[in-house]
Protein backbone atom coordinates (compact mmCIF):
# COMPACT_ATOMS: atom_id res chain seq x y z
CA UNK A 1 0.00 0.00 0.00
CA UNK A 2 2.53 2.69 1.13
CA UNK A 3 4.79 1.36 -2.47
CA UNK A 4 1.77 2.30 -4.41
CA UNK A 5 1.28 5.82 -2.74
CA UNK A 6 4.78 6.46 -3.02
CA UNK A 7 4.24 5.00 -6.66
CA UNK A 8 1.33 7.61 -7.62
CA UNK A 9 3.21 10.11 -5.71
CA UNK A 10 6.07 10.29 -8.48
CA UNK A 11 3.69 9.01 -11.24
CA UNK A 12 1.59 13.12 -10.73
CA UNK A 13 5.38 14.33 -10.19
CA UNK A 14 6.30 13.18 -13.56
CA UNK A 15 3.03 14.36 -14.82
CA UNK A 16 3.78 17.96 -12.90
CA UNK A 17 7.10 18.01 -14.29
CA UNK A 18 6.19 17.03 -17.83
CA UNK A 19 3.71 20.35 -17.87
CA UNK A 20 6.19 22.66 -16.85
CA UNK A 21 8.41 21.81 -19.46
CA UNK A 22 5.18 22.02 -21.94
CA UNK A 23 5.00 25.26 -21.04
CA UNK A 24 8.24 26.62 -21.34
CA UNK A 25 8.01 24.88 -24.72
CA UNK A 26 4.87 27.11 -25.64
CA UNK A 27 6.38 30.46 -23.41
CA UNK A 28 9.53 29.89 -25.74
CA UNK A 29 7.45 29.75 -28.87
CA UNK A 30 5.30 32.62 -28.09
CA UNK A 31 8.47 34.91 -27.07
CA UNK A 32 9.94 34.16 -30.62
CA UNK A 33 6.75 34.32 -32.75
CA UNK A 34 6.15 37.73 -31.28
CA UNK A 35 9.48 39.22 -31.54
CA UNK A 36 9.70 38.08 -34.74
CA UNK A 37 6.55 40.18 -35.97
CA UNK A 38 7.95 43.23 -34.30
CA UNK A 39 11.38 43.56 -34.75
CA UNK A 40 11.82 41.52 -38.53
CA UNK A 41 10.59 43.68 -41.55
CA UNK A 42 12.94 43.18 -44.19
CA UNK A 43 12.53 40.76 -46.73
CA UNK A 44 16.57 39.56 -46.55
CA UNK A 45 17.88 36.00 -45.38
CA UNK A 46 20.49 37.94 -42.60
CA UNK A 47 19.05 39.80 -39.66
CA UNK A 48 20.82 43.15 -40.00
CA UNK A 49 22.36 45.00 -36.66
CA UNK A 50 19.53 47.17 -36.08
CA UNK A 51 17.09 43.77 -35.60
CA UNK A 52 19.26 41.97 -33.89
CA UNK A 53 19.54 44.84 -31.02
CA UNK A 54 15.43 45.02 -31.61
CA UNK A 55 14.97 40.76 -30.66
CA UNK A 56 17.48 41.13 -27.51
CA UNK A 57 15.46 44.41 -26.39
CA UNK A 58 12.43 42.34 -27.33
CA UNK A 59 13.21 39.69 -25.00
CA UNK A 60 14.15 41.60 -22.66
CA UNK A 61 11.03 43.69 -22.32
CA UNK A 62 8.86 40.65 -22.77
CA UNK A 63 10.41 39.32 -19.68
CA UNK A 64 9.62 42.47 -17.68
CA UNK A 65 6.25 41.92 -18.75
CA UNK A 66 5.67 38.58 -17.49
CA UNK A 67 6.90 39.70 -14.24
CA UNK A 68 4.46 42.61 -14.13
CA UNK A 69 1.56 40.17 -14.96
CA UNK A 70 2.61 37.67 -12.66
CA UNK A 71 2.16 40.17 -9.87
CA UNK A 72 -1.01 41.37 -11.30
CA UNK A 73 -2.46 37.89 -11.53
CA UNK A 74 -1.23 37.24 -7.46
CA UNK A 75 -2.85 40.22 -6.65
CA UNK A 76 -5.77 39.60 -7.92
CA UNK A 77 -6.40 36.02 -6.85
CA UNK A 78 -5.06 36.88 -3.26
CA UNK A 79 -7.92 39.34 -3.08
CA UNK A 80 -10.76 36.80 -4.20
CA UNK B 1 -29.52 12.44 -17.62
CA UNK B 2 -26.09 13.01 -18.95
CA UNK B 3 -24.62 9.80 -20.35
CA UNK B 4 -21.13 10.96 -19.73
CA UNK B 5 -21.83 11.64 -16.05
CA UNK B 6 -23.16 8.27 -16.20
CA UNK B 7 -20.07 6.84 -17.73
CA UNK B 8 -18.19 7.94 -15.20
CA UNK B 9 -19.91 6.58 -12.50
CA UNK B 10 -19.53 3.34 -14.08
CA UNK B 11 -15.83 3.18 -14.09
CA UNK B 12 -13.83 1.18 -11.75
CA UNK B 13 -12.80 3.22 -8.68
CA UNK B 14 -8.52 3.26 -10.00
CA UNK B 15 -9.84 4.14 -13.24
CA UNK B 16 -12.24 7.05 -11.85
CA UNK B 17 -9.04 8.49 -9.53
CA UNK B 18 -6.88 8.39 -12.98
CA UNK B 19 -9.81 10.40 -14.97
CA UNK B 20 -9.71 12.75 -11.77
CA UNK B 21 -6.14 13.07 -12.01
CA UNK B 22 -5.93 14.22 -15.43
CA UNK B 23 -8.82 16.65 -14.89
CA UNK B 24 -6.71 18.26 -12.53
CA UNK B 25 -4.05 18.42 -14.76
CA UNK B 26 -5.93 19.80 -17.48
CA UNK B 27 -7.02 22.39 -15.14
CA UNK B 28 -3.26 23.08 -14.21
CA UNK B 29 -2.40 22.84 -18.24
CA UNK B 30 -5.37 25.66 -19.13
CA UNK B 31 -4.19 28.03 -16.39
CA UNK B 32 -0.58 27.91 -17.33
CA UNK B 33 -2.08 28.52 -20.99
CA UNK B 34 -4.18 31.65 -19.76
CA UNK B 35 -1.26 33.08 -18.25
CA UNK B 36 0.54 32.05 -21.61
CA UNK B 37 -1.87 33.98 -23.93
CA UNK B 38 -1.86 36.98 -21.17
CA UNK B 39 1.27 37.70 -21.17
CA UNK B 40 1.06 37.24 -25.27
CA UNK B 41 -2.37 39.61 -25.20
CA UNK B 42 -0.89 42.18 -23.23
CA UNK B 43 2.28 42.99 -24.92
CA UNK B 44 1.16 42.36 -27.82
CA UNK B 45 -1.48 45.59 -27.25
CA UNK B 46 1.15 47.35 -24.56
CA UNK B 47 4.66 47.28 -26.05
CA UNK B 48 5.46 48.93 -29.72
CA UNK B 49 8.93 50.78 -29.88
CA UNK B 50 12.28 49.09 -28.66
CA UNK B 51 14.62 51.67 -28.66
CA UNK B 52 15.18 51.65 -24.86
CA UNK B 53 15.95 48.70 -23.06
CA UNK B 54 13.44 48.71 -20.41
CA UNK B 55 9.35 49.37 -20.69
CA UNK B 56 8.79 53.08 -19.88
CA UNK B 57 6.22 54.07 -16.73
CA UNK B 58 3.10 54.09 -19.67
CA UNK B 59 4.10 50.43 -20.87
CA UNK B 60 4.44 48.94 -17.59
CA UNK B 61 1.18 50.95 -16.23
CA UNK B 62 -0.61 49.36 -20.02
CA UNK B 63 0.49 46.22 -19.01
CA UNK B 64 -0.86 46.40 -15.64
CA UNK B 65 -4.26 47.35 -16.54
CA UNK B 66 -4.31 45.39 -18.73
CA UNK B 67 -4.06 42.08 -17.07
CA UNK B 68 -6.01 43.15 -13.95
CA UNK B 69 -8.93 43.81 -16.84
CA UNK B 70 -8.60 40.23 -18.58
CA UNK B 71 -8.68 38.73 -14.91
CA UNK B 72 -11.53 40.25 -14.04
CA UNK B 73 -13.16 39.40 -17.61
CA UNK B 74 -12.23 35.87 -17.41
CA UNK B 75 -14.47 35.51 -14.15
CA UNK B 76 -17.10 37.07 -15.96
CA UNK B 77 -17.07 34.59 -18.82
CA UNK B 78 -16.60 31.89 -16.32
CA UNK B 79 -19.89 32.71 -14.47
CA UNK B 80 -21.68 32.84 -17.72
CA UNK B 81 -19.85 30.43 -19.23
CA UNK B 82 -20.85 27.88 -16.76
CA UNK B 83 -24.78 28.50 -17.35
CA UNK B 84 -23.94 27.97 -21.04
CA UNK B 85 -21.58 24.85 -20.62
CA UNK B 86 -24.09 21.91 -20.44
CA UNK B 87 -25.25 23.59 -23.98
CA UNK B 88 -21.92 23.76 -25.31
CA UNK B 89 -21.34 19.90 -23.89
CA UNK B 90 -24.96 18.73 -25.73
CA UNK B 91 -23.78 20.19 -28.40
CA UNK B 92 -20.63 18.49 -29.23
CA UNK B 93 -21.51 15.03 -27.74
CA UNK B 94 -24.20 15.51 -31.30
CA UNK B 95 -21.14 16.11 -32.73
CA UNK B 96 -19.04 12.96 -31.60
CA UNK B 97 -22.05 10.31 -31.45
CA UNK B 98 -22.53 11.37 -35.37
CA UNK B 99 -19.19 11.06 -36.14
CA UNK B 100 -18.74 7.88 -34.72
CA UNK B 101 -21.91 7.16 -36.72
CA UNK B 102 -20.94 8.04 -39.63
CA UNK B 103 -17.74 5.81 -39.43
CA UNK C 1 -10.84 -12.11 -20.81
CA UNK C 2 -13.94 -10.82 -20.22
CA UNK C 3 -12.37 -8.60 -17.09
CA UNK C 4 -10.04 -7.24 -19.86
CA UNK C 5 -12.54 -6.38 -21.85
CA UNK C 6 -14.21 -4.22 -19.67
CA UNK C 7 -11.24 -2.73 -18.51
CA UNK C 8 -10.55 -1.61 -22.19
CA UNK C 9 -13.55 -0.54 -22.23
CA UNK C 10 -13.29 1.87 -19.71
CA UNK C 11 -9.74 3.07 -20.51
CA UNK C 12 -11.63 4.18 -23.57
CA UNK C 13 -14.69 5.59 -21.50
CA UNK C 14 -12.33 7.88 -19.56
CA UNK C 15 -10.04 8.94 -22.32
CA UNK C 16 -13.31 10.20 -24.55
CA UNK C 17 -14.12 12.35 -21.14
CA UNK C 18 -10.80 13.88 -20.95
CA UNK C 19 -11.20 14.80 -24.42
CA UNK C 20 -14.31 16.18 -23.76
CA UNK C 21 -12.90 18.64 -20.72
CA UNK C 22 -10.19 19.15 -22.70
CA UNK C 23 -12.55 20.41 -25.84
CA UNK C 24 -14.85 22.38 -22.80
CA UNK C 25 -11.69 24.15 -22.12
CA UNK C 26 -10.46 25.13 -25.73
CA UNK C 27 -14.26 26.61 -26.39
CA UNK C 28 -14.56 28.43 -23.23
CA UNK C 29 -10.70 30.27 -23.81
CA UNK C 30 -12.35 31.05 -27.58
CA UNK C 31 -15.05 32.49 -26.15
CA UNK C 32 -13.28 34.37 -23.40
CA UNK C 33 -10.37 35.74 -26.32
CA UNK C 34 -12.66 36.34 -28.89
CA UNK C 35 -15.03 38.28 -26.63
CA UNK C 36 -11.95 40.25 -24.69
CA UNK C 37 -11.40 40.97 -28.16
CA UNK C 38 -14.85 42.94 -29.12
CA UNK C 39 -15.89 44.25 -26.27
CA UNK C 40 -12.73 45.82 -24.48
CA UNK C 41 -11.13 48.61 -25.88
CA UNK C 42 -10.67 50.99 -23.23
CA UNK C 43 -7.29 51.03 -21.23
CA UNK C 44 -8.73 51.29 -17.94
CA UNK C 45 -8.10 48.24 -15.35
CA UNK C 46 -11.47 47.73 -14.45
CA UNK C 47 -14.71 46.75 -16.88
CA UNK C 48 -17.13 49.55 -17.60
CA UNK C 49 -21.23 48.97 -17.75
CA UNK C 50 -21.02 48.89 -21.30
CA UNK C 51 -18.29 46.75 -21.47
CA UNK C 52 -19.99 44.11 -19.20
CA UNK C 53 -23.14 44.50 -20.87
CA UNK C 54 -21.42 43.66 -24.27
CA UNK C 55 -19.53 40.65 -22.46
CA UNK C 56 -22.93 39.43 -21.50
CA UNK C 57 -24.29 39.66 -24.94
CA UNK C 58 -21.04 38.39 -26.70
CA UNK C 59 -21.32 34.94 -24.83
CA UNK C 60 -25.15 34.48 -25.52
CA UNK C 61 -24.36 35.05 -29.19
CA UNK C 62 -21.87 33.44 -29.36
CA UNK C 63 -23.63 30.08 -28.16
CA UNK C 64 -26.39 31.08 -30.78
CA UNK C 65 -23.77 31.03 -33.17
CA UNK C 66 -22.69 27.40 -31.84
CA UNK C 67 -26.20 25.85 -31.96
CA UNK C 68 -26.54 27.39 -35.71
CA UNK C 69 -22.88 25.67 -36.88
CA UNK C 70 -23.78 22.70 -35.14
CA UNK C 71 -26.57 22.27 -37.17
CA UNK C 72 -24.98 23.07 -40.76
CA UNK C 73 -22.71 20.43 -39.80
CA UNK C 74 -25.01 17.61 -39.13
CA UNK C 75 -27.15 18.69 -42.07
CA UNK C 76 -24.11 18.98 -44.27
CA UNK C 77 -23.30 15.12 -42.71
CA UNK C 78 -26.32 13.90 -43.65
CA UNK C 79 -26.20 14.49 -46.97
CA UNK C 80 -23.31 12.90 -47.75
CA UNK D 1 9.41 1.10 -48.62
CA UNK D 2 7.95 3.39 -45.77
CA UNK D 3 9.57 3.20 -42.71
CA UNK D 4 7.35 4.34 -40.29
CA UNK D 5 4.61 1.39 -41.82
CA UNK D 6 7.20 -1.14 -41.16
CA UNK D 7 7.23 -0.34 -37.84
CA UNK D 8 3.96 -0.05 -36.84
CA UNK D 9 3.76 -3.73 -38.46
CA UNK D 10 6.46 -4.29 -35.94
CA UNK D 11 4.72 -3.81 -33.28
CA UNK D 12 3.25 -6.79 -31.11
CA UNK D 13 -0.59 -7.16 -31.87
CA UNK D 14 -1.62 -5.21 -28.07
CA UNK D 15 0.96 -2.32 -29.08
CA UNK D 16 -0.86 -2.07 -33.13
CA UNK D 17 -4.65 -1.97 -31.11
CA UNK D 18 -3.15 0.67 -28.44
CA UNK D 19 -1.69 3.01 -31.65
CA UNK D 20 -4.62 2.43 -33.53
CA UNK D 21 -7.03 3.68 -30.28
CA UNK D 22 -4.71 6.43 -30.16
CA UNK D 23 -5.11 7.26 -34.19
CA UNK D 24 -9.11 7.24 -32.98
CA UNK D 25 -8.72 9.34 -30.19
CA UNK D 26 -6.48 11.96 -32.32
CA UNK D 27 -9.46 11.95 -35.13
CA UNK D 28 -11.96 13.12 -32.08
CA UNK D 29 -9.67 15.42 -31.21
CA UNK D 30 -9.18 16.99 -34.66
CA UNK D 31 -12.89 16.80 -35.03
CA UNK D 32 -13.42 18.77 -32.06
CA UNK D 33 -11.03 20.80 -33.13
CA UNK D 34 -12.54 21.83 -36.27
CA UNK D 35 -15.94 22.36 -34.66
CA UNK D 36 -13.95 24.89 -32.34
CA UNK D 37 -12.23 26.74 -34.57
CA UNK D 38 -14.95 27.02 -37.02
CA UNK D 39 -17.31 28.48 -34.96
CA UNK D 40 -14.42 30.97 -34.17
CA UNK D 41 -14.31 32.09 -37.48
CA UNK D 42 -17.94 31.80 -38.42
CA UNK D 43 -18.92 33.92 -35.11
CA UNK D 44 -15.50 36.37 -36.20
CA UNK D 45 -16.92 36.60 -39.68
CA UNK D 46 -20.33 37.50 -39.18
CA UNK D 47 -21.26 39.38 -35.76
CA UNK D 48 -19.64 42.56 -35.18
CA UNK D 49 -22.68 44.52 -33.16
CA UNK D 50 -23.45 44.09 -29.37
CA UNK D 51 -26.39 46.38 -29.19
CA UNK D 52 -29.58 43.75 -29.36
CA UNK D 53 -29.51 40.52 -27.45
CA UNK D 54 -30.13 38.29 -30.40
CA UNK D 55 -28.64 37.48 -33.51
CA UNK D 56 -30.60 39.43 -36.21
CA UNK D 57 -31.43 37.34 -39.38
CA UNK D 58 -28.86 38.55 -41.59
CA UNK D 59 -26.14 37.51 -38.96
CA UNK D 60 -28.32 34.05 -38.35
CA UNK D 61 -27.62 33.68 -42.69
CA UNK D 62 -23.93 34.59 -42.69
CA UNK D 63 -23.33 32.22 -39.79
CA UNK D 64 -25.18 29.57 -41.24
CA UNK D 65 -23.31 29.91 -45.10
CA UNK D 66 -19.97 30.41 -43.37
CA UNK D 67 -20.30 27.30 -42.37
CA UNK D 68 -21.61 25.44 -44.92
CA UNK D 69 -19.09 26.87 -47.10
CA UNK D 70 -16.17 26.09 -44.60
CA UNK D 71 -17.65 22.29 -44.35
CA UNK D 72 -17.45 21.68 -48.44
CA UNK D 73 -14.22 23.59 -48.85
CA UNK D 74 -12.77 21.29 -46.12
CA UNK D 75 -13.91 18.30 -48.06
CA UNK D 76 -12.29 19.51 -50.66
CA UNK D 77 -8.98 20.63 -49.55
CA UNK D 78 -9.33 16.64 -47.49
CA UNK D 79 -8.93 15.01 -51.17
CA UNK D 80 -6.27 17.43 -52.29
CA UNK D 81 -4.44 16.87 -48.83
CA UNK D 82 -4.64 12.80 -49.57
CA UNK D 83 -2.90 13.61 -53.09
CA UNK D 84 -0.04 15.45 -50.61
CA UNK D 85 -0.15 14.34 -47.79
CA UNK D 86 2.46 11.12 -48.55
CA UNK D 87 4.88 14.17 -49.64
CA UNK D 88 4.09 15.82 -46.56
CA UNK D 89 4.95 12.94 -44.78
CA UNK D 90 8.45 11.84 -46.37
CA UNK D 91 9.56 15.88 -45.54
CA UNK D 92 8.07 15.36 -41.95
CA UNK D 93 10.40 12.68 -41.64
CA UNK D 94 13.71 14.02 -43.21
CA UNK D 95 13.20 16.72 -40.68
CA UNK D 96 12.67 14.24 -37.91
CA UNK D 97 16.18 12.23 -38.65
CA UNK D 98 18.07 15.23 -39.26
CA UNK D 99 17.01 16.39 -36.02
CA UNK D 100 17.92 13.08 -34.47
CA UNK D 101 21.17 13.00 -36.13
CA UNK D 102 21.99 16.43 -34.46
CA UNK D 103 21.38 15.26 -30.80
CA UNK E 1 15.41 -8.14 -19.57
CA UNK E 2 15.38 -8.71 -23.43
CA UNK E 3 11.77 -8.88 -24.16
CA UNK E 4 11.69 -5.83 -21.78
CA UNK E 5 13.67 -3.38 -24.38
CA UNK E 6 12.27 -4.91 -27.30
CA UNK E 7 8.48 -4.09 -25.26
CA UNK E 8 9.99 -0.38 -24.92
CA UNK E 9 11.44 0.69 -28.46
CA UNK E 10 7.73 -0.64 -29.49
CA UNK E 11 6.01 1.70 -27.09
CA UNK E 12 8.45 4.50 -28.16
CA UNK E 13 7.29 3.54 -32.21
CA UNK E 14 4.42 3.67 -31.24
CA UNK E 15 4.73 7.60 -29.67
CA UNK E 16 6.34 8.57 -32.67
CA UNK E 17 3.87 7.48 -34.80
CA UNK E 18 1.41 8.76 -32.84
CA UNK E 19 3.07 12.21 -33.29
CA UNK E 20 3.50 11.91 -36.65
CA UNK E 21 0.10 11.55 -37.00
CA UNK E 22 -0.76 14.81 -34.56
CA UNK E 23 1.74 16.48 -36.79
CA UNK E 24 -0.03 15.96 -40.45
CA UNK E 25 -3.32 16.64 -38.58
CA UNK E 26 -1.64 20.10 -37.52
CA UNK E 27 -0.53 20.40 -41.38
CA UNK E 28 -3.84 19.42 -42.73
CA UNK E 29 -5.49 21.93 -40.52
CA UNK E 30 -3.44 24.99 -41.21
CA UNK E 31 -3.38 24.43 -45.07
CA UNK E 32 -7.03 24.33 -45.30
CA UNK E 33 -7.34 27.38 -42.66
CA UNK E 34 -4.92 29.74 -45.17
CA UNK E 35 -6.31 28.70 -48.25
CA UNK E 36 -9.58 29.45 -47.17
CA UNK E 37 -8.85 32.70 -45.60
CA UNK E 38 -6.96 33.45 -48.89
CA UNK E 39 -9.43 31.75 -51.26
CA UNK E 40 -13.11 32.15 -49.92
CA UNK E 41 -14.12 35.87 -49.72
CA UNK E 42 -18.15 36.03 -50.77
CA UNK E 43 -20.63 35.18 -48.46
CA UNK E 44 -23.14 32.72 -50.20
CA UNK E 45 -22.85 28.81 -49.26
CA UNK E 46 -21.65 27.07 -52.38
CA UNK E 47 -18.03 27.53 -53.58
CA UNK E 48 -17.72 29.19 -57.12
CA UNK E 49 -15.21 27.50 -59.62
CA UNK E 50 -13.29 30.53 -59.37
CA UNK E 51 -12.98 29.75 -55.71
CA UNK E 52 -12.75 25.79 -56.31
CA UNK E 53 -10.09 26.74 -58.88
CA UNK E 54 -7.80 29.15 -56.10
CA UNK E 55 -8.19 26.03 -53.36
CA UNK E 56 -6.66 23.78 -55.57
CA UNK E 57 -3.70 26.33 -56.62
CA UNK E 58 -3.70 27.22 -53.41
CA UNK E 59 -2.66 23.52 -51.69
CA UNK E 60 -0.35 23.41 -54.82
CA UNK E 61 1.44 26.25 -53.77
CA UNK E 62 1.51 25.39 -50.15
CA UNK E 63 2.91 22.03 -50.78
CA UNK E 64 6.07 24.10 -52.97
CA UNK E 65 6.43 26.26 -50.03
CA UNK E 66 7.06 23.57 -47.57
CA UNK E 67 9.26 21.69 -49.73
CA UNK E 68 11.44 24.87 -49.65
CA UNK E 69 11.08 26.36 -46.32
CA UNK E 70 12.43 22.14 -45.64
CA UNK E 71 15.32 22.89 -47.97
CA UNK E 72 16.25 26.00 -45.97
CA UNK E 73 16.22 23.97 -42.83
CA UNK E 74 18.08 20.99 -43.51
CA UNK E 75 20.76 23.47 -45.26
CA UNK E 76 20.87 25.66 -42.06
CA UNK E 77 21.31 22.72 -40.20
CA UNK E 78 23.60 20.95 -41.71
CA UNK E 79 26.25 24.51 -41.14
CA UNK E 80 25.86 24.04 -37.86
CA UNK F 1 17.92 24.92 -5.01
CA UNK F 2 15.09 24.23 -7.68
CA UNK F 3 12.47 22.42 -5.86
CA UNK F 4 11.75 20.35 -9.36
CA UNK F 5 14.80 19.36 -9.87
CA UNK F 6 14.63 17.79 -6.90
CA UNK F 7 11.54 16.27 -7.23
CA UNK F 8 12.97 14.50 -10.29
CA UNK F 9 16.08 13.32 -8.37
CA UNK F 10 13.67 11.49 -6.33
CA UNK F 11 12.00 10.01 -8.68
CA UNK F 12 12.62 6.15 -8.74
CA UNK F 13 14.81 4.90 -11.61
CA UNK F 14 11.75 3.74 -14.42
CA UNK F 15 10.10 7.17 -13.52
CA UNK F 16 12.82 9.04 -14.23
CA UNK F 17 13.12 6.84 -17.43
CA UNK F 18 10.19 7.61 -18.44
CA UNK F 19 9.99 11.70 -17.81
CA UNK F 20 13.17 11.41 -19.89
CA UNK F 21 11.45 10.21 -22.41
CA UNK F 22 8.55 12.39 -22.25
CA UNK F 23 10.95 15.41 -22.93
CA UNK F 24 12.64 13.82 -25.74
CA UNK F 25 9.33 13.49 -27.38
CA UNK F 26 8.02 16.88 -26.32
CA UNK F 27 11.12 18.61 -27.73
CA UNK F 28 10.70 16.23 -31.10
CA UNK F 29 6.32 17.50 -30.79
CA UNK F 30 8.02 21.07 -30.17
CA UNK F 31 10.65 20.87 -33.53
CA UNK F 32 7.39 19.56 -35.74
CA UNK F 33 5.22 22.75 -34.40
CA UNK F 34 8.29 24.92 -35.19
CA UNK F 35 7.84 23.58 -38.78
CA UNK F 36 4.65 23.35 -39.50
CA UNK F 37 4.39 27.35 -37.75
CA UNK F 38 7.45 28.84 -40.09
CA UNK F 39 5.68 27.08 -43.13
CA UNK F 40 2.56 28.85 -42.37
CA UNK F 41 4.41 32.07 -41.86
CA UNK F 42 6.59 32.34 -44.86
CA UNK F 43 3.63 31.10 -46.87
CA UNK F 44 2.00 33.66 -45.56
CA UNK F 45 4.25 36.51 -45.82
CA UNK F 46 5.05 35.59 -49.49
CA UNK F 47 2.27 34.04 -51.29
CA UNK F 48 -0.61 36.13 -52.31
CA UNK F 49 -1.80 35.57 -55.71
CA UNK F 50 -2.96 32.11 -56.89
CA UNK F 51 -3.28 32.98 -60.80
CA UNK F 52 -0.36 30.59 -61.74
CA UNK F 53 0.36 26.91 -60.53
CA UNK F 54 3.74 27.54 -59.78
CA UNK F 55 5.53 29.91 -57.10
CA UNK F 56 7.27 32.35 -59.54
CA UNK F 57 10.75 33.13 -58.79
CA UNK F 58 10.21 36.22 -56.49
CA UNK F 59 7.79 34.22 -54.28
CA UNK F 60 10.26 31.31 -54.27
CA UNK F 61 13.21 33.50 -53.23
CA UNK F 62 10.98 35.14 -50.23
CA UNK F 63 10.32 31.85 -49.22
CA UNK F 64 13.46 30.93 -49.09
CA UNK F 65 14.79 33.71 -47.07
CA UNK F 66 11.69 33.86 -44.68
CA UNK F 67 13.02 30.47 -43.57
CA UNK F 68 16.57 31.16 -43.20
CA UNK F 69 16.13 34.21 -41.44
CA UNK F 70 13.08 33.09 -39.28
CA UNK F 71 16.02 29.89 -38.27
CA UNK F 72 18.62 32.50 -37.73
CA UNK F 73 16.08 34.35 -35.29
CA UNK F 74 15.44 31.67 -33.90
CA UNK F 75 18.27 30.51 -32.71
CA UNK F 76 19.17 33.85 -31.11
CA UNK F 77 16.19 33.87 -29.38
CA UNK F 78 16.90 30.16 -28.16
CA UNK F 79 20.20 31.97 -26.64
CA UNK F 80 19.02 34.86 -24.99
CA UNK F 81 15.76 32.51 -23.51
CA UNK F 82 17.94 30.10 -21.87
CA UNK F 83 19.25 33.07 -19.76
CA UNK F 84 15.74 34.02 -19.04
CA UNK F 85 14.16 30.77 -18.86
CA UNK F 86 15.00 29.77 -15.06
CA UNK F 87 13.04 33.04 -14.18
CA UNK F 88 10.03 32.01 -16.26
CA UNK F 89 10.23 28.83 -14.90
CA UNK F 90 10.03 30.37 -10.85
CA UNK F 91 7.83 32.55 -11.96
CA UNK F 92 5.34 29.83 -13.29
CA UNK F 93 6.13 27.99 -10.06
CA UNK F 94 4.61 30.91 -8.16
CA UNK F 95 1.56 30.61 -10.37
CA UNK F 96 1.01 26.80 -10.05
CA UNK F 97 1.54 27.36 -5.92
CA UNK F 98 -1.03 29.89 -6.07
CA UNK F 99 -3.38 28.10 -8.31
CA UNK F 100 -2.82 24.85 -5.84
CA UNK F 101 -3.47 26.71 -2.63
CA UNK F 102 -6.46 28.44 -3.92
CA UNK F 103 -8.54 25.13 -4.32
Amino acid sequence: MSSGHHEEAATIAAAEQAMQIAFLQDFYQTVRDKCFDKCVTKPSSSLSSSEQQCLARCCDRYAEATQIVTKAVLDMSGLE
Amino acid sequence: MDPNLAAMQNLPGDQQQQLMQAIEQMQVRDSLRMYNSLVERCFRDCVSEFRSKDLNAGEEKCVQSCATKFMKHSARVGIRFGELSSEAESQMQAMMQQQQAGK
